[in-house]
C-alpha cells in the first residue's frame, strides 16, 4: 500500500519529464494582450491628463513648466500596468507593450519623461474636449492632477478641520512600554 | 410574505421607537437604521432568528451632522438575505455596547474601530490594539474625517505592542512576521509547553495600508477596482468584482449579463489557482516538496491562461463598475477549454497519488480540529467551515453574476481538521472546471455579441448603501459601499474571509503539536493582507483653509523625512 | 601506509561529500519535473558560505567553538573508519566506542552550539535534535555490536565485517533496520524533524552564518555520507572486490545509489512529527535489540 | 586567492531570504513560484532559505508599512555581508499605489539599500528571474530613461529663466531626486 | 610516625573541629578558619596514610579496639585505602569550597555545620575501615547516618527539609538493621566477628541462609547506593536538600560506601564463604539490578527541573553502571569461557574506576552546583541561562564535568564506561543478558548526554541569566573555583592518565588479601594486563589512548579553523533573530521544562516526574527560617 503511494508519486515526473523552460538563455515572450511597460507615443499625446487623473497608482505626473511647455512624468516604479492609462487616453498615445525585462539597478531607469508642446484653443482656452462619456471616467475640470503645488495640496487633502494639537498629543503620549529590554548577548 | 418583511416586521414589533428606519434597494438586502441603544438588542434578535454575524462597518458621517456611525451586516444564509443594521453616536460620546459578549466573532470588528475611529465598545473582553502599528500615538484617528490620509506621525523606537503574559509554564515561540511558515508578515506569539501548543495572540495588521485615506482624496468610483485587486494578490479578481457589486447594488445599476458570466469566470479560475496554490503550499508546509512542486506545476498552466486572458498573471484588472474590460471571445473560450482538460488530467494523476498516502493522513487527520458548534460560534467561512461539516457557500447562498444558472455541487466534509480542508479544496477545484465549462457553453450559445458594460450616464447618487458577498476561494468575502459625493464612496469596507476564520485558530490550535503550527494556520489558507488591508473610502471635504492644509502638510512630511 | 590510510579516508570523504548532496539536490528536483542545479553546485555552496561574514548571536566561546568541534570530531571519526575494509593506523588505538561516541560528540557540540545562540527556535530544534540521538545512536551502536557479537573482537573493522561475515536472519533484520532508519540517520524527510525548516527554520543550523555555517553543512554531508558508507561496508562487504582502488570504486557507486535511494524516499515523504517519529524509532531498537538477539543466538 | 574565489561562488550560490514588508501577496505568491518546475532558479544555484543568517539576498515584496519599517531593517542587519537587496514588485520599488498613505512609508530603499528592482505588478516569473539573471550577470540591462520631446526649441529660453527653473521642483516633488542619486548606485 | 598512630591522629582533629565549634559558635571567622584548618588536616593525614599503604612496601593494616566487651576489628587494606584516598580528595575540596560558601549561612546554621561535618567525615572514614557487621559497623553507620541526618535536616529551611531528612534516616536504618541482622545467619555468628570470619562461618550455613545472607547484604548497601527503586526514594530529595558541598560529599561518597560494602560482600566475603555464594545468581541479579538503575536513574534525571535533583538521579544512574560491572564481572568470571574469564578483572577494575571517577566529578558537579545556588540562588534550570558569559570559570569547569560524566571520548568517563562495556561485551558474546544489558547500559550513555547537555547548555549556554534573576551576576569567589579546579584536574588526570589510575586500581587490589578474582586471569592483576593485546589479538588499547584521541580532534579542530577562516570573514556581534517582532526576553526563552518534552513523555512510565522547584528565598518557605536568624 505504502509502496504502491510512493511508485505512484514517482510516476508523476517519470510522465510529465523536466519541464523547466530555458529562460533566460531563450527568450519567452509575454503573450498578446499582456500588460507590460505602458509606452507613450508623444507624437499622438495631447497633453489632456486623462492618463494622469486615472491612474490607481497616481504614478503618473503633468506640469506645466511654462504656457506652452508641459511636462508628463511617468514613474514606474509605482505602476501597477492596470492600463487604464492606455484604455482611456482619448488619441491612443499610449499603448501597453509586451516588454516585462524591466528590472534594473537604477531605479531611473524606468522612468519616461514627455515634454508636451501645449497649445491654448482660442475659442474655450482650453487644449482639448472632454471626450470620455462615462460619468465615472470623466476627466476632471483640472485636466491634470499636480499643476501647481498648491492645487495638490487642494485636491490631496480631506481635513480641512485637523488641528495640529492632534500631533503634538503625540510628542507628550505615553506610549506603551516594552516588556523586557533584552540584554541577551550584553550580558 | 417574504423573509424580509417578516424580518422587518418582527423589528419593528419588538424595538418600537428605537426603529428609525428600514429601506432596501433591492429584495435580497435589508437596510435598518436604529438607535444605539437597541444596538445588542437587534444583534441578539437577529442571531435568535438564525443570522450569521458577518462584520462591522465604522465611520464618520460627519456630513449630516450625525456624527460616528457603527453598521453591523448579518446573512441569513437559508433566505438568501443580508440584514445590515446601523446606529449612530455622537462624537463627544463616542461609544457603543459590544456585541462581543456573545458574538466573539465581532471581537475584531469592533477593536479595528476603537483604533481607528476612536470608539468605545462597552463591556467588550479584549479592547487591546489591533490594527495600528505599535507606536502608534493614541488620539489619532485615522478614520476620523480631520486627520489628513498621510500624517504620519514621529516613530518611536523602543515601543512594543503589550503581548499577553504566557500561561504558567509555557513560553512564547516567536512565529512572524518574517517566518517561513508565513509568506506575509503576521506575528503569532505561540504559547508551548515543550512541543505542545498552549494558546496564542495574534499582533497581525502589518500589511494594513490604509487604503482609505488615500481614497479619501485621490481615488475615484473607477480606479477603486484595482486598488481593490491588490488587497490580496490571490483573490484580487474577488475582491473586484465584490466592491463592483456592492457599488452597482447601491446605486441601482443593472450590468450585461455577459459580464457577469466573464466575472464568474474569472472568479473560478482564481479558484482554480487558488486552491491548486494551497495544495502546494500545504505541501510545503508538512515538508513535503514535491506535492508543492507538482501542484504549482499544474497551477503554472492556468496562471498562463489568466495571463492570455487579462493580460496579467494575477491582478487580472478585468472589472471596472459597470461591467468587465475585456471579452472572452470563442478563440479564447478554446484556449480555456484545452487548459482545463490538461489540468484535470494532471490533477485526477496527483490526487491519485497523494490522497490515499498514509503520511499525508498523519500530519493532517486529527490535527487542527475544531467541533461544528465552535465553527458556527467563530463564525467561520470558506472550506474552513465547510470542514467542519457547515453547508454554507456564498455561491449558492447568496447567488451573484451567473451563479444563479450554472449548477455545481457545495462541497462538505465533516472531519473538523485539516485533512478536512485539503480534501474540500481539493474536490472544489472539479467543481470549479464544471462551472467553468458551462460558463462556456452560456457564452458561446446565448450570449454572443452582447456589450461588456454598460454606459454610465449620472454620477452614483450618494448616501446609498451597498453590501455585497462573493465567495473567494478562502470563503465568503463580504463588501460594504456608502456611496458618496465627488465621484468616490464615502465608505467602503472590505471584510475578508480570513477575518473570521483568523480569529478562531488560537481554538484550532490549542493542544496541538508545534510541528503543526504551519499546517494548521496554513489551513484556513490565511490571507493576512487582505484581511489587513482596512481598505475605506472616506468622502472628501471642501477645498477650503487651504492655509492650515498646507501647515499640515508641512508638518506630516517633515515627520515623515524623520522616520 | 597505514599512515596514509587516514589521509585516504579523510580526503576521500572530504572531497566526495558535497558532490554527494548535489547528486541528491537533482535527483530530488527531477522528482519535481524540474531540472535542479548542477551537481556541483554544494561545492560553490560551501565556497560562498566561506567569504560570508560570520555573525555571532550567541556571545560566548561555546556558540564559536562548536562548529569547529563539530566538523573536527566528524572528521575523526572518519579516519577511524577502516575504508574498504581496511584497517589504518588509528585503528590500535580506536575501537567502535570511539567511533560512535565521535560521531555523538559532533551531534554534541551542535546542541552545545544551538543551546548557545541564545534562539528559542533552535533551542526547539537541539532539544529535537538530541531527542532524536538518544533514540537513534544505540540502533548504529547495535549494528556495529552485531558484527562484534559475530567476530568476537571488538575492533571496528571486525565491527564493520562481522555484520556481513554470515548472513542470516539477523543479518536480514538489521539490513531492514538500518534502511529504515537511514533516512532518520541521513536527517532527510520524514525525518529532517530538527531542521524543519517551515516550523522552526532550520533549528540548531538557524543562527549561524558565513563560514561557521559551511562547517556545519559539511558536517552534515560528511555525516549523510558516512551512513551511506556504513550501509555499504557492513552488509554489502562480501561483494566489495579485495583490490584497493576497485573496491573504492564500486563503494563510491554503491554510495551513489544509496544516495539515490535517500533522495527519492526523501522526496516522497511529509515530515513527521517528532511524537510520531519516536515511536517509530523505539520500534527500531526492538527490531535491532532483536537482531543482536538473533545474532548471539549464532542466527 | 581563496578570497577571490569565494567572491566568485558568490554569485553562483545567493540564497536569498524573502521579506513580505506589506505585500498583497501577489509578489510572494510569484517569488514562491519562480522556484516551481517550469521556473526553477535553483539551475542559478538559487535557494530560498527560512533563517536570514544563511541568505545572501533579500528579496523584498510589498510597500514597507509603518509596523515592518523597523523590522525590514532588522532583518537586513541580520543577514551576513555581503549581501544583495531586491525590490520585487511595484510596492517594493515605490510604495505601489498606496506610497503615502498614513500606515505606509514608501518603498523598500526608504528603509534598506536596494540593489536591484525587478517592476511589475506583480512581476512574472520570468521577470524575477531576468531580475535575477541580471545580478548574476548572465543578462544585460535592458532599460533606460526615456525622455521624449515633442518640439525642440531653437532657443532654450525657457529652461534659462529663474522663475521657471524654480517651478521644476516637480522633479523633486515627484521622484526625490536625492533618494534616487542615493539609492540608485550601481 | 606510625600509620595507626596517624589513624588516631586523624580522629582526633576531626575530634577537635567539631569540640572548636561548640566553644567558638558566633565567633564565625575563627571558627571558620580554625574547622577549615583542623579538616584539611585530617584529610592530609588520611592522604598519607592511604598513600603509605598503597606505596611501594605498604601492606594492609589490621587491627582491633576494645571498647567495653565489644573488639571492633579495622582493617585498612588497599581497597580501603583507595576510597579513603577519595574520602580525603573530596572532603578537601569540600572543606575548601565551604570556607567562602558558609558566608551565606544565617545564624546557627554557621556552627552547627562546623559541628557536624568532621563527625560526618569520621562516620565514612570508620565505615571504610571496620572491618565488621557488628559493633563496629553499627558506630560507624551511625554516626554516618545522625550526622549525614542532621546536614541534610538543616541544609535548607525545615518546611522543606524535614522529609526528606526524615525519609533518609528512617532508610538508612532500615538498611543498618538488613545489614547488621544478616549476619546472624551465619552460623555460629558471633557479634563482633569480622567479615572474614562471617564468611567462613556462613560456608558452613544452610543454603538458604546464605540466599538470605546475600539478599540481606543486597538490600542494605543497595539502599545505600540507591539501587532501583530505594535510590529514588531518598537519594533525589536528601542530595537537593543538603548543603551542595555536603551532596557532594553524600553523592562522591556516602555512596560509594554503599558501593564499597557491596564489593566487600560479593568479591570478599563471597570468596571466604566458598559454595555458599552462587556467583551465576548474584551475577544476574546485580547486572539486572544495575541496569535497572543506571536506566531508570538516568532517563528521570532527564526531566528534572531543579538542577541539583538532576544531579541526584543522575547519580543514581551512574551507581547504576558500577552495580551493573561488579555483576557483570561476576559473571564473565563464572563463564566458562577463557577469554571471559580473564576480562572479569577487567570489568571488575573498570568498576572502581568509575567509582573513583564519577565520586569525583559528581562531587565536581555538586560544588558547581553550589556555584550556582552561590551566584544565582536560585536550583530552577528554568530561570537559568547565558551564564557563561558572566561565570567563565565555573562554566568552563562545568564543560569539562559534564563532558566527563556523558563519557565522551578523552574523558575519564569515557576510560571507565569503555572499560565497562566494550569488556561486557567482548566476555558476553554468547550471553543474551550480558549483551543485552550492555545495550541498554550504550543507550543509557546517551541518555546521560542528553541530561547534560541540558544542564550545561542550560544554565551556562542559552539565553541571558541577568536579567532572568533580575539581579546582576558575577562568578563566584576564587575559594570556590579553587575547590572545583582542584578536582577538575584529578578529574582531566583519570581521563589522560588511565593506566596509571588502572595500576593504582590493581595494586590496591593486589593489597586487599581474599579478593574473589585474585586468581582469575592469573598474570592478569600482575601489571601485564594493560599491555597491547590481553588474549587472541584483543585489543583494549583504545581505552588508554586518551591523548591520542585529543591530540586527533585537536589537529582536526585546527584544521577546521583553517578551513573556516581562510577566507578571513569578518565577524560581528548581532542579537538573536527571532523573526523579527520580538526580542529575546523573559517570555520566548525555551526553558528546561520544554525540553525532551515529548522524550520525557514517551519514557513517563519510568516515574520521577519533577517536583515543582522552590528556592530558599521563596515566600512559601521563608517564615521558618527568619525568626530563627532573630533569636540568635
Amino acid at each position: 500500500m505504502w509502496l504502491w503511494n510512493k511508485i505512484k508519486q514517482l510516476t508523476i515526473p517519470s510522465r510529465t519529464g523536466v519541464v523547466t523552460l530555458r529562460y533566460p538563455y531563450k527568450p519567452r515572450p509575454a503573450p498578446a494582450g499582456f500588460r507590460g511597460q505602458p509606452v507613450w507615443d508623444h507624437t499622438k499625446c495631447i497633453g489632456c491628463a486623462g492618463c494622469a487623473s486615472n491612474c490607481p497608482a497616481r504614478t503618473i505626473f503633468l506640469r506645466d513648466i511654462c504656457q506652452e511647455i508641459r511636462i508628463l512624468i511617468y514613474d514606474s516604479s509605482r505602476c501597477t500596468y492596470c492600463g487604464r492609462c492606455a484604455d482611456l487616453c482619448p488619441e491612443k498615445a499610449i499603448t501597453m507593450s509586451e516588454n516585462f525585462e524591466l528590472a534594473t539597478d537604477n531605479r531611473q531607469d524606468i522612468t519616461q519623461t514627455i515634454e508636451l508642446f501645449m497649445m491654448t484653443c482660442q475659442r474655450c482656452g482650453r487644449c482639448y474636449d472632454l471626450e470620455i462619456k462615462n460619468a465615472l471616467d470623466k476627466l476632471q475640470m483640472l485636466g491634470y492632477r499636480y499643476d501647481s503645488l498648491e492645487v495638490r495640496k487642494v485636491i490631496g487633502q480631506s481635513t480641512p478641520e485637523f488641528e495640529p494639537e492632534h500631533l503634538e498629543k503625540t510628542a507628550t503620549y505615553r506610549r506603551p512600554e516594552k516588556l523586557e529590554k533584552s540584554s541577551c548577548g550584553k550580558d | 410574505m417574504s423573509r424580509k418583511e417578516e424580518l422587518l416586521n418582527l423589528l419593528k414589533d419588538k424595538l418600537r421607537g428605537k426603529f428609525l428606519a428600514g429601506s432596501s434597494l433591492e429584495d435580497k438586502r435589508l437596510f435598518i437604521d436604529i438607535k444605539k441603544e437597541a444596538l445588542v438588542e437587534t444583534a441578539s434578535l437577529l442571531m435568535k432568528e438564525g443570522a450569521r454575524y458577518q462584520m462591522g462597518v465604522g465611520y464618520e458621517a460627519k456630513k449630516n451632522g450625525q456624527g460616528l456611525a457603527m453598521v453591523h451586516t448579518f446573512a441569513f444564509d437559508a433566505d438568501s438575505l443580508l440584514v445590515a443594521i446601523r446606529a449612530l453616536t455622537t462624537e463627544d460620546k463616542p461609544e457603543f455596547d459590544s456585541l462581543t459578549p456573545f458574538i466573539p466573532g465581532a471581537g475584531w470588528s469592533e477593536r479595528e474601530y476603537i483604533d481607528l475611529l476612536g470608539l468605545h465598545f462597552k463591556n467588550h473582553p479584549n479592547p487591546k490594539r489591533l490594527v495600528l502599528s505599535d507606536d502608534w500615538p493614541e488620539g489619532i484617528y485615522p478614520l476620523r474625517q480631520d486627520v489628513p490620509y498621510d500624517l504620519m506621525p514621529p516613530s518611536a523606537e523602543e515601543v512594543a505592542f503589550r503581548l499577553d503574559e504566557a500561561p504558567p509554564g509555557s513560553s512564547i515561540i516567536p512565529f512572524g512576521p518574517f517566518h517561513a511558515c508565513l509568506h506575509e508578515p503576521a506575528h503569532f506569539a505561540v504559547y508551548v509547553d515543550g512541543e505542545e501548543i498552549k494558546g496564542c495572540e495574534y499582533r497581525g495588521f502589518m500589511v494594513h495600508r490604509g487604503i482609505e485615506k488615500l481614497a479619501a482624496t485621490e481615488l475615484t468610483y473607477n480606479e477603486i477596482p484595482f486598488v481593490a485587486e491588490r488587497i490580496c494578490g490571490i483573490c484580487g479578481s474577488v475582491h473586484s468584482v465584490n466592491y463592483a457589486q456592492a457599488v452597482e447594488a447601491a446605486s441601482g445599476l443593472k450590468i450585461p449579463r455577459r459580464a457577469e458570466f466573464i466575472r464568474t469566470i474569472m472568479l473560478e479560475i482564481e479558484r482554480l489557482h487558488s486552491h491548486l496554490m494551497w495544495l502546494g503550499v500545504a505541501g510545503h508546509l508538512i515538508g513535503f516538496d514535491t506535492v508543492f512542486m507538482q501542484a504549482w506545476r499544474i497551477r503554472e498552466k492556468i496562471m498562463w491562461l489568466a495571463e492570455s486572458l487579462t493580460g496579467n498573471r494575477k491582478t487580472y484588472g478585468m472589472v471596472i463598475v459597470g461591467g468587465v474590460r475585456r471579452d472572452i471571445d470563442l478563440t479564447k473560450a478554446d484556449l480555456i477549454k484545452k487548459t482545463l482538460s490538461e489540468v484535470e488530467k494532471d490533477m485526477l494523476a496527483l490526487e491519485k497519488a497523494i490522497i490515499k498516502d498514509k503520511a499525508i493522513h498523519r500530519r493532517t487527520k486529527g490535527v487542527g480540529y475544531l467541533s461544528r458548534e465552535k465553527a458556527v460560534e467563530w463564525n467561520l467561512v470558506g472550506p474552513v467551515a465547510r470542514a467542519r461539516g457547515l453547508d454554507m457557500d456564498a455561491r449558492r447562498d447568496h447567488r451573484y453574476a451567473a451563479y444563479d444558472e450554472v449548477k455545481f455541487d457545495v462541497v462538505v466534509a465533516d472531519s473538523g481538521d485539516v485533512w478536512g480542508t485539503l480534501v474540500v479544496r481539493i474536490k472544489e477545484i472539479y467543481e470549479a472546471i464544471k462551472i467553468i465549462h458551462q460558463c462556456l457553453g452560456k457564452l458561446a450559445s446565448e450570449l454572443q455579441g452582447s456589450p461588456l458594460a454598460i454606459e454610465i450616464e449620472g454620477p452614483v447618487p450618494a448616501g446609498q448603501q451597498g453590501l455585497s458577498v462573493v465567495e473567494a476561494p478562502r470563503g465568503e468575502a463580504v463588501h460594504y459601499v456608502l456611496t458618496g459625493d465627488d465621484n468616490r464612496p464615502e465608505r467602503w469596507r472590505v471584510r475578508a474571509p480570513t477575518y473570521p476564520n483568523l480569529q478562531a485558530v488560537p481554538d484550532m490550535l490549542l493542544n496541538n503539536k508545534l510541528a503543526d503550527f504551519p499546517i494548521i494556520v496554513g489551513s484556513i489558507d490565511p490571507c493576512i493582507s487582505c484581511t489587513d488591508r482596512v481598505a475605506v473610502i472616506d468622502r472628501k471635504t471642501a477645498a477650503d483653509r487651504i492655509l492650515s492644509r498646507q501647515e499640515l502638510e508641512k508638518l506630516s512630511r517633515e515627520v515623515r523625512s524623520k522616520t | 601506509m597505514k599512515v596514509v590510510a587516514v589521509f585516504v579516508n579523510l580526503i576521500y570523504f572530504l572531497l566526495l561529500a558535497p558532490f554527494l548532496e548535489g547528486v541528491m539536490r537533482k535527483l530530488t528536483a527531477w522528482i519535481q519535473s524540474r531540472k535542479g542545479p548542477p551537481l556541483y553546485q554544494p561545492y560553490l555552496d560551501l565556497l560562498k558560505l566561506l567569504g560570508k561574514e560570520n555573525l555571532n548571536s550567541g556571545g560566548n566561546w561555546a556558540f564559536r567553538l562548536a562548529p569547529i568541534l563539530s566538523f573536527s570530531s566528524m572528521l575523526a571519526a572518519i579516519a577511524l573508519i577502516p575504508l574498504t575494509g581496511q584497517a589504518n593506523i588509528l585503528a590500535h588505538s580506536s575501537d567502535l566506542m570511539t567511533l560512535i561516541y565521535f560521531l555523538t560528540l559532533s551531534g554534541f557540540c551542535l546542541l552545545v552550539g544551538a543551546l548557545g545562540s541564545g534562539n528559542p527556535f533552535a533551542a526547539v530544534g537541539a532539544s529535537r535534535e538530541m531527542m532524536t540521538t538518544v533514540m537513534l545512536e544505540p540502533v548504529l551502536a547495535m549494528l556495529l555490536i552485531l558484527g562484534t557479537v559475530r567476530i568476537g573482537n571488538f575492533s571496528l573493522s571486525a565491527a564493520v565485517s562481522g555484520v556481513a561475515v554470515s548472513r542470516g536472519g539477523s543479518y536480514f533484520l538489521m539490513l531492514v533496520v538500518y534502511l529504515l532508519a537511514l533516512q532518520a540517520f541521513a536527517a532527510r524527510q520524514p525525518f529532517d524533524i530538527a531542521e524543519a525548516e517551515v516550523e522552526i527554520l532550520e533549528g540548531p543550523y538557524m543562527e549561524y552564518s558565513g563560514p561557521n555555517y559551511a562547517l556545519l553543512r559539511y558536517t552534515l554531508n560528511l555525516k549523510r555520507m558516512f551512513y551511506a558508507w556504513l550501509l555499504v561496508s557492513c552488509f554489502l562487504s562480501f561483494i566489495l572486490p579485495a583490490n584497493f582502488l576497485f573496491s573504492l570504486l564500486l563503494q563510491t557507486v554503491l554510495i551513489i545509489v544509496v544516495f539515490v535511494l535517500i533522495s527519492l524516499i526523501g522526496a516522497t515523504h511529509p515530515r513527521f512529527r517528532i511524537d510520531q517519529a519516536l515511536k517509530y524509532y523505539a520500534l527500531l531498537l526492538i527490531l535491532a535489540l532483536i537482531a543482536v538477539g538473533l545474532a548471539v543466538k549464532g542466527w | 586567492m581563496w578570497k577571490r574565489l569565494t567572491e566568485k561562488a558568490f554569485r553562483r550560490s545567493v540564497w536569498v531570504y524573502h521579506c513580505n514588508s506589506g505585500a498583497c501577496n501577489g509578489c510572494d505568491i510569484e517569488i514562491l513560484n519562480v522556484l516551481t518546475p517550469y521556473y526553477d532558479v535553483e539551475r542559478f544555484g538559487i535557494r530560498l532559505v527560512a533563517s536570514p543568517r544563511h541568505a545572501d539576498a533579500i528579496l523584498l515584496s510589498g510597500a514597507v508599512t509603518r509596523p515592518t519599517l523597523p523590522l525590514v531593517k532588522k532583518a537586513y542587519q541580520a543577514v551576513p555581508a555581503p549581501k544583495l537587496v531586491f525590490a520585487v514588485g511595484s510596492c517594493a520599488i515605490g510604495g505601489g499605489c498606496w506610497y503615502d498613505t498614513y500606515n505606509v512609508t514608501g518603498g523598500g530603499d526608504k528603509a534598506i539599500p536596494v540593489n536591484y528592482f525587478i517592476p511589475g505588478c506583480p512581476p512574472r516569473p520570468e521577470a524575477i528571474i531576468f531580475g535575477i539573471a541580471l545580478a548574476l550577470g548572465l543578462v544585460d540591462k535592458k532599460v533606460a530613461p526615456v525622455e521624449l520631446k515633442q518640439m525642440e526649441f531653437p532657443v532654450d529660453m525657457y529652461r534659462q529663466a529663474k522663475i521657471l527653473e524654480s517651478n521644476r521642483v516637480i522633479y523633486k516633488l515627484l521622484g526625490e531626486e536625492d533618494d534616487r542619486l542615493l539609492s540608485g548606485r550601481k | 610516625m606510625t600509620i595507626l598512630s596517624g589513624f588516631w591522629l586523624f580522629w582526633l582533629s576531626l575530634l577537635l573541629a567539631s569540640f572548636l565549634a561548640l566553644i567558638l559558635k558566633k565567633k564565625t571567622n575563627y571558627l571558620r578558619s580554625a574547622g577549615t584548618l583542623l579538616l584539611c588536616l585530617s584529610c592530609l593525614i588520611l592522604i598519607l596514610i592511604s598513600l603509605s599503604i598503597l606505596g611501594k612496601g605498604g601492606s594492609p593494616l589490621e587491627f582491633e579496639v576494645k571498647v567495653g566487651s565489644f573488639h571492633l576489628p579495622f582493617l585498612i587494606d588497599g581497597l580501603s585505602a583507595l576510597f579513603l584516598l577519595l574520602l580525603s580528595v573530596l572532603t578537601l575540596a569540600s572543606v575548601i569550597f565551604s570556607l567562602d560558601f558558609v558566608k551565606k549561612y544565617k545564624g546557627d546554621e554557621f556552627w552547627k555545620y562546623y559541628l557536624i561535618l568532621p563527625l560526618f567525615i569520621g562516620g565514612l572514614a570508620g565505615l571504610l575501615t571496620v572491618d565488621d557487621l557488628g559493633p563496629g559497623f553499627t558506630l560507624a553507620w551511625q554516626l554516618m547516618v545522625i550526622s549525614s541526618y542532621l546536614l541534610i535536616r538543616w541544609g535548607r529551611p525545615t518546611k522543606v527539609s524535614a522529609r526528606p531528612a526524615l525519609v533518609y534516616l528512617l532508610f538508612m536504618e532500615a538498611a543498618w538493621l538488613m545489614i547488621t541482622g544478616s549476619a546472624f545467619l551465619a552460623k555460629g555468628y558471633i557479634f563482633g566477628d569480622s567479615l572474614g570470619t562471617v564468611g567462613l562461618k556462613l560456608a558452613q550455613s544452610g543454603p538458604w541462609q546464605a540466599i538470605l545472607f546475600f539478599s540481606l547484604l543486597f538490600l542494605g548497601f543497595g539502599i545505600k547506593t540507591g539501587v532501583f527503586p530505594f535510590g529514588q526514594w531518598w537519594i533525589p530529595d536528601a542530595y537537593s536538600t543538603a548543603w551542595p558541598q555536603v551532596s557532594s560529599l553524600l553523592a562522591g561518597l556516602l555512596e560509594k560506601t554503599g558501593v564499597f560494602g557491596l564489593i566487600r560482600i560479593f568479591f570478599f566475603v563471597a570468596k571466604s564463604s566458598g559454595a555458599a555464594f552462587n556467583p551465576d545468581l548474584w551475577g544476574k541479579v546485580l547486572v539486572v539490578a544495575g541496569v535497572i538503575t543506571l536506566f531508570i536513574g538516568t532517563v528521570q534525571a532527564i526531566k528534572q527541573s531543579d538542577y541539583l535533583r538532576l544531579l541526584a538521579y543522575s547519580s543514581i544512574g551512574q551507581v547504576g553502571y558500577i552495580i551493573f560491572a561488579l555483576g557483570s564481572s561476576l559473571l564473565a568470571w563464572n563463564s566458562s569461557l577463557p577469554l571471559a574469564k580473564s576480562l572479569a578483572s577487567v570489568i571488575f577494575i573498570a568498576a572502581v574506576y568509575h567509582s573513583l571517577n564519577h565520586g569525583i566529578f559528581k562531587g565536581l558537579l555538586f560544588l558547581l552546583g553550589g556555584n550556582l545556588l552561590y551566584a544565582t540562588g536560585t536550583r530552577d534550570l528554568n530561570r537559568l541561562g547565558g551564564l557563561l558569559s558572566v561565570m567563565p570559570v565555573s562554566g568552563f569547569l562545568a564543560a569539562i564535568a559534564s563532558y566527563s560524566i556523558s563519557g565522551m571520548p578523552a574523558s575519564s568517563g569515557f576510560v571507565s564506561k569503555w572499560l565497562m562495556i566494550s569488556s561486557n561485551f567482548l566476555a558476553g558474546r554468547d550471553s543474551l543478558l550480558l549483551t543485552l544489558s550492555g545495550i541498554v547500559a550504550l543507550f543509557t550513555a546517551a541518555f546521560t548526554l542528553a541530561c547534560y547537555v541540558k544542564f550545561f547548555g542550560l544554565a551556562f549556554t542559552s539565553a541571558g541569566a541577568s536579567w532572568k534573576l533580575k539581579r546582576s551576576i558575577k562568578e563566584v569567589p576564587w575559594k570556590l573555583l579553587a575547590s572545583e579546579i582542584f578536582l577538575t584536574v584529578i578529574c582531566l588526570s583519570q581521563a589522560f592518565l588511565p593506566m596509571g589510575y588502572v595500576k593504582l586500581i590493581d595494586r590496591s587490589l593486589g593489597l586487599s588479601s581474599g579478593f574473589l578474582l585474585s586468581e582469575a586471569g592469573g598474570d592478569l592483576l600482575s601489571g601485564k594486563m594493560f599491555s597491547l593485546k590481553i588474549h587472541d589479538g584483543q585489543s583494549l588499547l583504545a581505552a588508554t589512548s586518551p591523548l591520542l584521541m585529543l591530540f586527533l580532534i585537536v589537529l582536526l579542530a585546527f584544521l577546521a579553523y583553517w578551513f573556516s577562516r581562510s577566507a578571513h570573514p569578518a565577524e560581528t556581534k548581532v542579537p538573536a533573530w527571532l523573526c523579527g517582532y520580538q526580542d529575546l526576553n523573559l517570555n520566548n526563552v525555551y526553558a528546561d521544562r520544554h525540553v525532551f518534552s515529548d522524550l520525557k513523555k514517551f519514557f513517563w512510565w519510568t516515574g520521577g516526574s519533577p517536583k515543582k522547584v522552590i528556592d530558599d528565598n521563596d515566600p512559601t518557605v521563608l517564615p521558618d527560617s527568619q525568626p530563627k536568624g532573630e533569636v540568635e
